[in-house]
């Protein structure tokens, strides 16, 4: 299994979200190959159907991306996010499936180090446990 | 009729060719069926290679674009300009950013930096057959009013301001006293309640004993504040403690503070007994810096929940911590304490170290900002989200300090208050600029990426409308939802809520969402 | 309006877990108001349960649907070749509409994917409180339009009992006493008096204490003339 | 032996049983209780104090069985779930229980709709086979529904009744599985006219091998007219009566005297039935006749037993 690599979906806001992930490239960072950026207007546009359906699809963990809560291109909208982000994983947590698979994150355009930050964690918590519904991580 | 891409790919940066084989990827992407041209040049930015591509575009009868460059942003609008006039619909044209999503972040990475890649170009091609068309649309403002709420030091610079940049401006003063500015003065007079959106608004306006409708295409919120009265413990232990404003104006007729200063951002960090609207963020630092520099030597500690320096104060913030100034931050369940006993000295958990600091004091001064308590009125008015501590919120920094979160209007003066005459007017003079050029243009142009209903599917829940934060979505006469596509801001917020999915946002629909997860889960990257 | 819950979803998977072709079917009405059963979690239901069997390595097939209205027929026929064709129905209506699908197509499992609570009122975006139970004999017209068949843990009918404290009640030290919100009401309306008399034991006939009820509108119904016609036309 | 009621030695030993029913009165006078309890002493082995029978509201089973305890025969309280719900039916098993009751006849009860209080609310917080489950572990393992455990468990000997004549017919077998598997000891069941019927339940209980584990105790009615015969075949939920019997009343010279022989019939045909261990006599407010059927089914004198 050491040869798998993990699959990461990140769905980041095309303001602050990507911003950071932009910004981030071109401070000369790196980050895993394995995320994959979905871009959406706004992470209040994320429907906890579209993370589920990642995981479905194949994604080992899935992360939202949005801006700082108190400073949202849209107001609310990262607020929004994080409260799809909350109910996804209650429901995984329901179901037995590791509930650290999806987390919603928030950046600001100017904080260049966060997005290799997370995108570093949710490579780790998709190594660590591996695709859902095959046993065992890379370990 | 089918569609007819065409596949444009930009080698300027030094990297992309380097890191990717250029022709596998064109390969990839011309191979796809509908692909009807595909062109990979030099820089998609030069005016000659733009004529060059949209020449052949519209030889081969194009009707939608993959640009495999950098973001949007960064592209030469002549380019999209130059489609737009070869008939391909702006929304029709899809930019992905292969430069900052791929080649920079993974130039070790070679191998899985081409399939990555590559795949990004499928899912973008998949991405345009799936777009439609749409279509942005303008309104005619009906008037040139920019209404200004308070007639105080910011709200006559935005008057003048924005009479400057031609607006008509009407200021609504509560008091009777008036000053000199350009345009109309309503005294004795205040704001009801807002009709309308951004560029044509209708206010009803309580003038003496009249009410009256106005017509204006932007407002201007521009209310005065104070300071509250200093009653927390701290203010009680440190008898001399003096709100920021006042240490600052004693600064101004060149007073020098006793000994350490130390700057706390409540008068009362429990939070009890004051609603705190803002900090003066700005002044702090301003103020940390002045002092630093009249007196070196002196102790200039900031201690304060979280230090909030966007954009340029960053630079402020910088300034100040290489001049020595102190910050400290703190927890708001171990807020710093003063003993009674010994009001010279302060506590703190320093959040960042984990240990009690002991500050000694000399001058006390804090950086709360109480709430306007006309902020409740005006926000409910014009259905402007106010903050919890009861300020007027403001749009984010990348929409602007002096923006709401509503177009059309726009802030300065009551949450800016206690900045200084010079601070008041400069945000005057940011909301006036801002109002002034909005009303200006003189049209509302909305439409393109707007949220659509489709009726048959809503259940009239209102939980669009309740979570909506432009007021955008309202049952209309059928009994179901209808955008106001002028208020429309396309966030999504609506169509990620709807529990009955009967609310999708264009160009950024559940399928085309899923469709490109599904693509690029499908990569072997 | 019918407010339901889902339930929690390791029952759910659990009730599922030995059916193959399962069909998750959602209501437009009441359900989809109060967030429960439409068409938004139908999808996230539909696709959890999926990646459950993936989980779990089952091989279930999982399609979701939504109706106008599940409680009546005609919407549900709308999908019946979608319920003939499945080895359970799992309903995210309210009981009403699970059980018009198991009504109308008595050889299918049809079970419940929510919890049918309350009549309720969305007091704010998320929030639903009860305020009635459908007792049969409305008598709001006597509490100030408050009632304490709903509101008061007792149901009681003479005034608050001796655990309204502060206004609030004792089984539930968040919820309002419906008697305290009454008397407050009433003394409002300079209507005090109607609350001053020994109020008689309630006729709980009406409720479905009296048996199950059966509301009829004779003449909504169609006669049995109608009836013909209109089955000659189907 | 689980209390050692009358009743339950009967079973044990092997001996036919024979339980009448007395009704309480509709008021707060105890003297019809102490006079059917003088009349009828003897004749059976217990006598069940029915609850509020029909949902018309009379002197409480628990104080009627008290009542002809002080007589010197031995109650079978009935404790239907209509008007109590747990907390008072676990209390009221306590309070009887402590009273020397030892003889509990679990039942859901006639919704009052049938009664003389219509307008009241229903409990029903339990239905009978939940009731016995409970009760039997209170007695049991001392422990009480919701969990709680308690000293000194009441000691009591359950019975359930059951109709082998209500819809779905197949279904009647396996509630009675059921309830003895929830804990009855012994079962009553609803009047018996159509024996042939009774007889087809009965192969079915066998089978089942519940003969084994709960004591049955036929039903039987005594009827005084053909009308009462059409009545209970036309207006009472799951009662049959098959059209001989009726005809039989109808064309009997004396209607009254038809009855008690039909009923002694009855008897000796349920006695011979493999699996019946007894007859419980329901003659609703004709109780004086009990001690005639009794003896011409051949059943006295009854069995005392130490």
């Amino acid at each position: 299994m050491s040869e798998r690599k993990p699959k990461v979906v990140g769905f980041c806001c095309e303001k602050h979200g990507i911003d950071s992930a932009i910004l981030a490239a071109r401070s000369g960072r790196q980050y895993d190959a394995s995320v994959r950026i979905i871009k959406v207007p706004c992470t209040g546009r994320v429907d906890g159907i579209h993370i589920l359906q990642a995981l479905e699809d194949g994604a080992d963990s899935v992360f939202v991306l949005g801006c700082l809560e108190k400073n949202c291109h849209y107001d609310t909208g990262s607020i929004e996010g994080r409260k799809r982000v909350e109910y996804v994983k209650s429901t995984l947590a329901d179901l037995g499936i590791e509930k650290e698979r999806v987390e919603m994150f928030n950046a600001s355009s100017t904080m260049a180090w966060k997005f290799p930050e997370i995108v570093s964690k949710m490579v780790d918590v998709a190594r660590r446990l591996g695709p859902i519904g095959k046993a065992g991580g890379d370990r | 009729m089918k569609a007819r891409i065409q596949v444009l790919a930009c080698k300027a940066c030094t990297e992309m060719p380097q890191l990717l084989d250029m022709d596998d990827l064109m390969n990839v992407a011309s191979e796809r069926e509908l692909v009807v041209s595909s062109m990979l040049v030099d820089r998609v930015c030069d005016p000659k290679i733009i004529k060059r591509v949209v020449a052949e575009a519209s030889e081969r009868d194009v009707d939608r674009v993959l640009v495999l460059a950098c973001q949007k942003k960064d592209v030469n609008p002549g380019l999209l300009a130059a489609y737009k006039r070869a008939g391909v619909n702006e929304f029709m044209v899809e930019y992905i950013n292969l430069r900052d999503e791929v080649i920079l972040p993974h130039i070790s990475d070679k191998e899985r930096a081409q399939a990555k890649a590559e795949t990004k170009a499928v899912a973008g091609l998949e991405r345009l057959l799936m777009l439609q068309p749409l279509e942005k649309a303008e309104e005619v403002m009906r008037t040139k009013n920019v209404v200004i709420l308070g007639g105080g030091v910011a709200g006559r610079k935005a008057a003048e301001v924005a009479a400057a940049e031609g607006a008509h401006t009407i200021i609504i003063e509560k008091s009777g006293s008036s000053h000199k500015t350009p345009g109309v003065i309503m005294p004795n007079s205040t704001l009801l309640g807002a009709k309308g959106y951004g560029g044509n608004f209708v206010l009803s306006i309580k003038a003496g004993e009249k009410v009256e409708e106005l017509e204006c295409a932007a407002v201007v919120v521009a209310t005065g504040g104070g300071w509250a009265e200093l009653k927390g413990p701290l203010a009680k232990a440190f008898k001399s403690a003096v709100p920021l404003y006042r240490l600052h104006e004693q600064m101004q007729t060149g007073a020098v503070p006793k000994g350490p200063v130390v700057i706390v951002d409540s008068p009362d960090p429990a939070g009890k007994t004051l609603a705190v609207q803002d900090f003066a963020w700005d002044d702090t630092l301003e103020l940390a810096i002045d002092l630093k520099k009249q007196q070196p030597l002196e102790e200039v500690y900031v201690v304060f929940q979280e230090m909030r320096a966007f954009g340029l104060s960053e630079l402020a913030y910088k300034d100040a911590a290489e001049l020595g100034v102190r910050f400290i931050r703190y927890d708001r369940a171990a807020g710093p304490k003063i003993d009674p006993k010994e009001p010279t000295k302060l506590t703190v958990k320093d959040l960042a170290q984990a240990e009690v600091l002991t500050i000694p004091i000399g001058t006390l001064a804090f950086a709360a900002i109480p709430a306007n308590k006309d902020n409740i009125g005006i926000a409910t008015a014009l259905r402007i989200p106010m903050s919890p501590e009861g300020g007027v919120r403001r749009g984010s920094i990348q929409r602007w300090p002096v923006s709401t979160p509503r177009p059309g209007v726009f802030v300065c003066g009551s949450a800016m208050f206690p900045k200084s005459k010079d601070m008041a007017e400069a945000e005057g003079e940011a909301a006036g600029l801002m109002a002034g050029k909005f009303v200006m243009k003189g049209v509302i142009e909305y439409g393109g990426v707007v949220a659509e209903v489709a009726q048959e599917k809503c259940s009239a829940c209102l939980t669009c409308v309740r979570t909506c934060p432009y007021d955008a979505p309202y049952i209309g006469s059928a009994g179901k939802v209808e955008i106001r596509i002028q208020a429309c801001q396309g966030c999504g917020m609506c169509a990620g809520i709807c529990p009955s999915k009967a609310i999708e946002l264009r160009g950024s629909t559940d399928d085309q969402i899923a469709q490109e997860t599904r693509t690029m889960l499908g990569g072997d990257f | 309006m019918i407010v339901a819950k889902r339930k929690p979803m390791a029952e759910i998977a659990e009730m599922v877990a030995p059916y193959k072709t399962v069909k998750v079917i959602g209501c437009r009405s009441c359900v989809a108001i109060c967030l429960a059963g439409g068409e938004k979690e139908v999808k996230m239901l539909v696709s959890a349960l999926r990646l459950k069997a993936k989980k779990e390595g089952r091989k279930q097939e999982f399609e979701g649907l939504v109706v106008e209205r599940q409680c009546e027929k005609e919407w549900v026929e709308e999908v019946e070749g979608k319920i003939l064709d499945s080895d359970l129905v799992l309903s995210m209506a309210c009981s009403l509409g699970a059980q018009t699908i198991g009504d109308m197509y008595p050889k299918k499992i049809v079970f419940p994917a929510l919890n049918t609570g309350i009549f309720g009122v969305p007091e704010e975006q998320g929030v639903w409180s009860e305020k009635c139970v459908g007792c049969g004999n409305c008598i709001i017209h006597t509490t100030g339009g408050i009632c304490p068949i709903a509101r008061c843990a007792k149901s009681m009918l003479n005034g608050p009992c001796g655990g309204s404290s502060n206004g609030k009640c004792e089984v539930n030290l968040e919820v309002d006493c419906a008697w305290y919100a009454i008397h407050e009401r009433l003394k409002l309306q300079n209507r005090l008096d109607l609350i001053e008399q020994v109020s008689p034991p309630k006729d709980w006939s009406t409720s479905h204490s009296g048996g199950r009820r059966v509301y009829v509108r004779d003449d909504a119904k169609l006669t049995q003339h109608q009836k013909k016609g209109k089955e000659a036309v189907r | 032996m689980k209390t050692g009621s009358n009743l339950e030695k009967v079973f044990e030993s092997g001996k036919f049983a024979v339980t009448a029913e007395i009704g309480p009165p509709q008021s707060a006078n105890p003297e019809p209780l102490t006079h059917h309890a003088k009349m009828l002493k003897g004749y059976a082995d217990a006598f069940n104090l029915t609850d509020n029978q029909t949902a018309v509201v009379r002197l409480s089973s628990i104080a009627s069985a008290v009542i002809i305890m002080r007589e010197g025969i031995e109650p079978v309280i009935q404790m239907t779930c209509r008007d109590r719900n747990r907390i008072a039916l676990q209390s009221d098993l306590l309070g009887a229980s402590a009273l020397g009751i030892r003889n509990v006849l679990c039942l859901t009860g006639d919704h009052q709709i049938f009664g003389n209080e219509k307008a009241s609310k229903s409990v029903f917080d339990f239905d009978s086979v939940s009731e016995i489950s409970v009760f039997d572990k209170l007695r049991r393992e001392g422990k009480q529904a919701g969990g709680q455990e308690i000293k000194d468990p009441p000691k009591v000997y359950l019975g359930c009744a059951e109709n082998p004549f209500a819809t779905p017919y197949e279904f009647r077998a396996t509630r009675l599985a059921k309830k003895v598997a929830a804990g009855a000891d012994f079962v009553q069941t609803q009047a018996i006219f159509d024996m042939d019927m009774f007889e087809k339940w009965m192969d079915e209980v066998r089978a089942r091998g519940l003969d084994k584990k709960v004591h049955i105790l036929a039903g039987v009615l005594p009827m005084k007219t053909a009308g009462a015969a059409r009545y209970m075949k036309n207006k009472v939920p799951g009662m049959i009566v098959p059209n001989q019997i009726i005809d039989r009343m109808k064309n009997a010279k004396d209607s009254k005297e038809e009855g008690i022989k039909l009923c002694v019939e009855q008897i000796e045909t349920l006695k011979a039935m493999k699996g019946v261990h007894g007859v419980h006599i329901m003659a609703v407010m004709w109780e004086e006749m009990v001690p005639r059927i009794v003896e011409e089914a051949g059943l006295l004198p009854r069995p005392s037993i130490e």
